[in-house]
């Protein structure tokens, strides 16, 4: 295990209490009605994607799915434009056209949310594609969770990858269910990582609420694509605190569980404890960044409540470039 | 007869042919909820949308369950099990999603009995969400109903009201032909009167939902409500002849071209994307056979050529309206 | 200049462009050939209609490459390859075929840009072999082009000579939206003086094959040729303006209005299926915005309603020919 | 290994000398220009159609690719009638409106050649689905190229049937090739078998040259799924001794590769030689089959020649049940 730096430890603190922040003020704002549209919350996986997004630079792409807030804080987006754009506002970050589900910054490597499952997976082969052709050393992450792994497209972007030993990462997510259903029914395979791997890539499995775990895997996912290695696919294992979408009752569930996982599996509590105890962060370190980003997400969605929706002609504006 | 709501028309058209016919299966996604859920209960939640409530009780799992995330192999088993003679409903929670199965629907069920020479019926129906009003934005809201329209060997259903809901869903699981059945997700909780009994609804038929004189409407699924509220509005001032298709393959031109031979002017209205549509199509039928009995230019209310936007406003302006259908109506009538 | 194939034509297209950006990267099935084949030799077959021969001996495997059957992969990686600063080409063997890849143009390459509030563009072509007459039957003879003409987002190309197909095709690639390039199989070895360097056609702009004052035909695609011999046969007794759209999205809705403003009589020849279809988007357009022009009803000469059959009789009398334009030709004069 | 009757053994011969003759024969009179349309031969790969649906009854369903001639003679599709399909003719199995590409009997559960690479996988989910519902001992059996393993459609279909535990067969042929592609470029993952199996069913891998390793192995599965015991997959290894389809130079491939199957892939002789060697049949027993086959196949093309085509009114019909 890697010795990781106060920087590191630090910037993984503040981007998985922004993400549990943003989600948990938008569980609030939702239920209020103050937030339109469908929205999924990353509540629960929040060491996921900040485990993987802190090897890539804004060069490096990510595709990402309709749970994709997480995706796009660890990805460096501007928290206030993706609160503005959560509110469908004109300065939002897709002004206001895209909402929860199509969130995106192609200036920062992230190439959206998505609302198709499985669709997220081909891009980021394209992304690969990209580096692959320009010989950067870039690198390319699919996200998609354990059910969009039943989807065609997610097999065919495995094996094309392999194929064209693309600098990919299949960042899966394990959090249980796909919508009402429990991955021990939707699973026919022995597990994720046997099938995954049987389509001739490197394949491990991680605790997902685990930020040290999943960092070390997919630091030698990305340094395996950068170095030329090809794809890799990282299965993170973790589990869904909310519903599947805000307004979901969870009558499939145990709502017992999701307690448990509150009181054991949260990647935050892990964290705090883990660095505390081995002497590498003070508690008051992570006290002040839970105060400054508990402000950061009230001003955000105090900013984005006020913003100007968009104006009636954006309506008919950006669907082609020329026509 | 009781007052139900669209989503309860659904339920009932669907256990009434289960009921009534051994072959009927039912399977997609979610459909029946708590399959490996830590719950361990089946049958927990009836459909993202509660259509299926109560089903998985009644029927059990060997004729309705719950898939993978699998759309190409849940379409392509409703029509291989048609083929080996079933009668499968199946679910495509939104329309949207065709994009990841079209081929199963379009080149497969649609095509097997003119490309086996008529040696092969193919029995099933597609149920799916469609419509913008939820603030769903682009790749949850679409329409879409033009491109399975388009297709030779597929029907499509667009009801606007629970009563149709019934009856017509009841006659596409009777249907021998692959049915496209399309439910705008704005209107399961519209309320109606509805017989408690099986009832079907010819393919084909139109209803006039206003009976009128001097402008025709023809109006589509969810716009069917707001042509009629239009033809309420003006009632004293414009009477309107408001037509809903109810299916838009097959179509009834033969209403819509009587109608247009009476009132000599036309509006149409459609939420799907307006070119290659079911509103220019209405529009060219017309211009085809009741030229001469066009006094003034059809117009065409349908959204811009633009994709579905997540804001609430844009949305609202994007989708066909009480008032840009009542401008399009008194345009016809001053041109 | 020279004489050249429809298939040279289309080649040189994508020489000159990959010569002159090296964005520009290519891919699909087959295209190259040999990939993994006992002969050892890439490069081997140049695509199943001769398309793409030398591209790969110019270009080397990192700009042009064969791919597994997996066309969702292929759309989705242009798709991802453009957001991220590349143009590809991306083939699809067969028009057919898009229904297995179809989200990745219509709800991802098609809507980014909207979607992402204008922070984003997707320039790719994806090329396509369409229509009927080589017997191929119902699943490899498709027009289609409806279906992507419907898309808000797309660019939907249909070259009727070798001439246009170079032209058009250099814009498209040079474009900055996605673009839908659709190749009719039968063409492939027409002949015609193209010019041995780069010019780019723009979208949106009719060609006039044919002037006149007595008829307007609008014909698409393969279907031009046939429309421009029946001006051919009847000059002197009818005089028909032939219309070219070259693009069905963005259409050249102007220069179709004026002719029949000029002419009051409309004709329009399309391969595609009937339904909601591009021919009647055009006769919807006429009714719309010319209606006064029109003496006489439009007339659509399209197959009917059905897949296209596999037996050569039939697939003769499926598409529209001469014969049957003629027909249409002689009835709205008379009507 | 299962002594199997004569009966059985002259049977296999049959289809498989059915086959050749029928291919061949193809081949000839499309070079000759009489035969319309695309044609794919399945010219190589006799034995395993044959193994396969030797274990199968009408009323288990197959589901077909553009290489169909060869599963349709072993299911038992009528030879005469086959031949009027291909001519598109109007007393041919789909009165001539489907040609080779979609030529089927569903009388006989022959789903239909499929000119979609893949598409067969998900029919024939839902022929044992059908089997499944109605509690018959059916099968179903989807066969499938290499190349073909490449699409959603067919991984979707692997996990799909584990997870219903459906009766159905993989039956994947790999002749080496998809079009002008080989497999060692297409296929990322060690072997088929391998990536089958990890899909969550048993998977083997026998010579698809030797009718006798095809048909057990075949009959593995089927009695397997006929118990309820859930899919499996079978991958026949031959080759394409043909090109793509027929007028494809095969410019990609060695053709001296071609001379050297026909020398020592040949299905034909290789039951033969081993028939005659362990005494199980006679030569004279296989040369008289010989003769009735190509009697049988000659007349079908002279009748199939002289046949009438399709009426001008059967364009439009048979779109729909009603209209
Ligand atoms: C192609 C497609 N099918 C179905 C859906 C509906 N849907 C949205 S999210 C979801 C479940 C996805 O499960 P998983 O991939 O595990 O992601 P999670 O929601 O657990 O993050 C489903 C079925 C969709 N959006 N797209
Ligand atoms: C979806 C789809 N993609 C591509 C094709 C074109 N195509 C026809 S056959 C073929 C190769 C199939 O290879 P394989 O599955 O190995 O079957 P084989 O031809 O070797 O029998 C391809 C690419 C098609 N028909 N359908
Ligand atoms: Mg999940
Ligand atoms: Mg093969």
């Amino acid at each position: 295990m890697v010795e990781l730096s106060q920087t590191v430890l630090l910037k993984a603190y503040r981007l998985m209490r922004t993400i549990r922040e943003f989600e948990s003020r938008v569980a609030v704002e939702f239920e209020a009605g103050t937030v339109p549209g469908f929205t999924h919350l990353y509540l629960g996986q929040e060491a996921i994607a900040t485990g993987v997004c802190m090897h890539l630079t804004d060069a490096d792409a990510i595709s990402s799915t309709h749970r994709g807030h997480g995706h796009c804080i660890a990805k460096g987006c501007d928290v206030k434009k993706m609160m503005l754009e959560l509110y469908c506002k004109r300065d939002g970050l897709c002004k206001g056209k895209g909402g929860s589900m199509h969130i995106a910054d192609i200036s920062k490597g992230m190439l959206g949310a998505n609302a198709i499952v499985g669709a997220g997976a081909p891009l980021a082969v394209g992304a690969a594609l990209t580096a692959r052709t320009l010989g950067t050393p870039n690198v390319a992450v699919a996200f998609g969770g354990d059910g969009a792994t039943n989807q065609g497209t997610v097999f065919e972007s495995m094996n094309f990858a392999v194929v064209l030993r693309l600098p990919l990462i299949f960042a899966v997510e394990n959090n249980g269910y796909g919508e009402h259903t429990g991955i021990s029914y939707h699973l026919g395979a022995k597990d994720l990582v046997t099938r995954s791997a049987a389509f001739g890539m490197p394949a491990e499995e991680v605790d997902g609420t685990d930020f040290f775990a999943v960092y070390e895997a997919a630091g030698r996912a990305v340094a395996r694509a950068r170095a030329g290695g090809g794809p890799s696919t990282v299965v993170s294992v973790a589990a869904r605190w909310r519903g599947h979408f805000e307004g979901d009752p969870q009558t499939y569930r145990d709502l017992a569980e999701i307690k448990e996982l509150r009181k054991h599996k949260d990647c935050l509590k892990k964290f705090r404890q883990r660095v505390i105890a081995d002497g590498s962060l003070k508690a008051e370190q992570l006290d002040a960044i839970d105060a400054e980003v508990a402000q950061l997400i009230d001003a955000a969605v105090n900013e984005a409540k006020a913003a100007p929706p968009p104006a009636p002609e954006d309506l008919t504006t950006d669907v082609y470039v020329s026509y | 007869m009781s007052k139900k709501s669209f989503r309860h028309a659904i339920t009932e058209a669907i256990r009434h042919e289960m009921e009534r016919d051994p072959r009927v299966i039912f399977f997609g996604e979610d459909i029946v909820g708590g399959f490996g859920g830590s719950a361990n209960k089946r049958g927990a939640s009836g459909g993202i949308m509660g259509t299926t409530v109560g089903l998985y009780e009644q029927f059990g799992e060997k004729r309705i369950f719950d898939t993978p995330i699998s759309e190409s192999a849940i379409m392509g088993a409703a029509a291989g099990a048609a083929l080996t003679g079933l009668r499968p409903i199946a679910e495509l929670m939104f329309a949207d999603f065709l994009g990841v199965c079209f081929d199963q629907i379009f080149n497969q069920a649609a095509k097997f009995r003119y490309m086996f020479g008529g040696n092969a019926k193919t029995p099933m129906v597609i149920r799916m969400m469609t419509g913008a009003g939820f603030g769903a934005a682009a790749q949850h809201s679409q329409a879409l109903w033009p491109i399975f329209t388009h297709i030779p060997g597929l029907k499509v259903v667009l009801p606007s009201n629970p009563y149709d809901a019934k009856g017509l869903l009841i006659q596409a699981i009777r249907d021998d032909d692959p049915v496209i059945f399309m439910e705008h997700k704005v209107m399961y909780d519209d309320m109606m009167e509805v017989p408690d009994g099986p009832y079907a609804i010819p393919f084909g038929e139109a209803n006039v939902t206003r009976a009128g004189d001097d402008v025709t409407v023809v109006a589509f699924g969810r716009m069917v409500q707001f042509a009629n509220k239009v033809a309420d509005k003006l009632a004293g001032k414009i009477s309107l002849d408001v037509i809903d298709p109810r299916t838009t393959s097959p179509m009834d031109t033969e209403t819509i071209i009587e109608s247009v031979e009476h009132t000599g002017r036309l509006v149409v209205v459609d939420e799907a994307y307006p070119l290659c549509s079911t509103a220019s199509e209405v529009i060219s039928i017309v211009a085809e056979h009741a030229l001469k009995a066009l006094k003034t230019a059809p117009v065409k209310v349908t959204p811009p050529h633009t994709p579905v936007p997540a804001a609430p406003g844009l949305e609202a302006l994007y989708v066909p309206s009480v008032e840009t259908i009542e401008k399009a109506v008194l345009k016809v009538m001053a041109g």
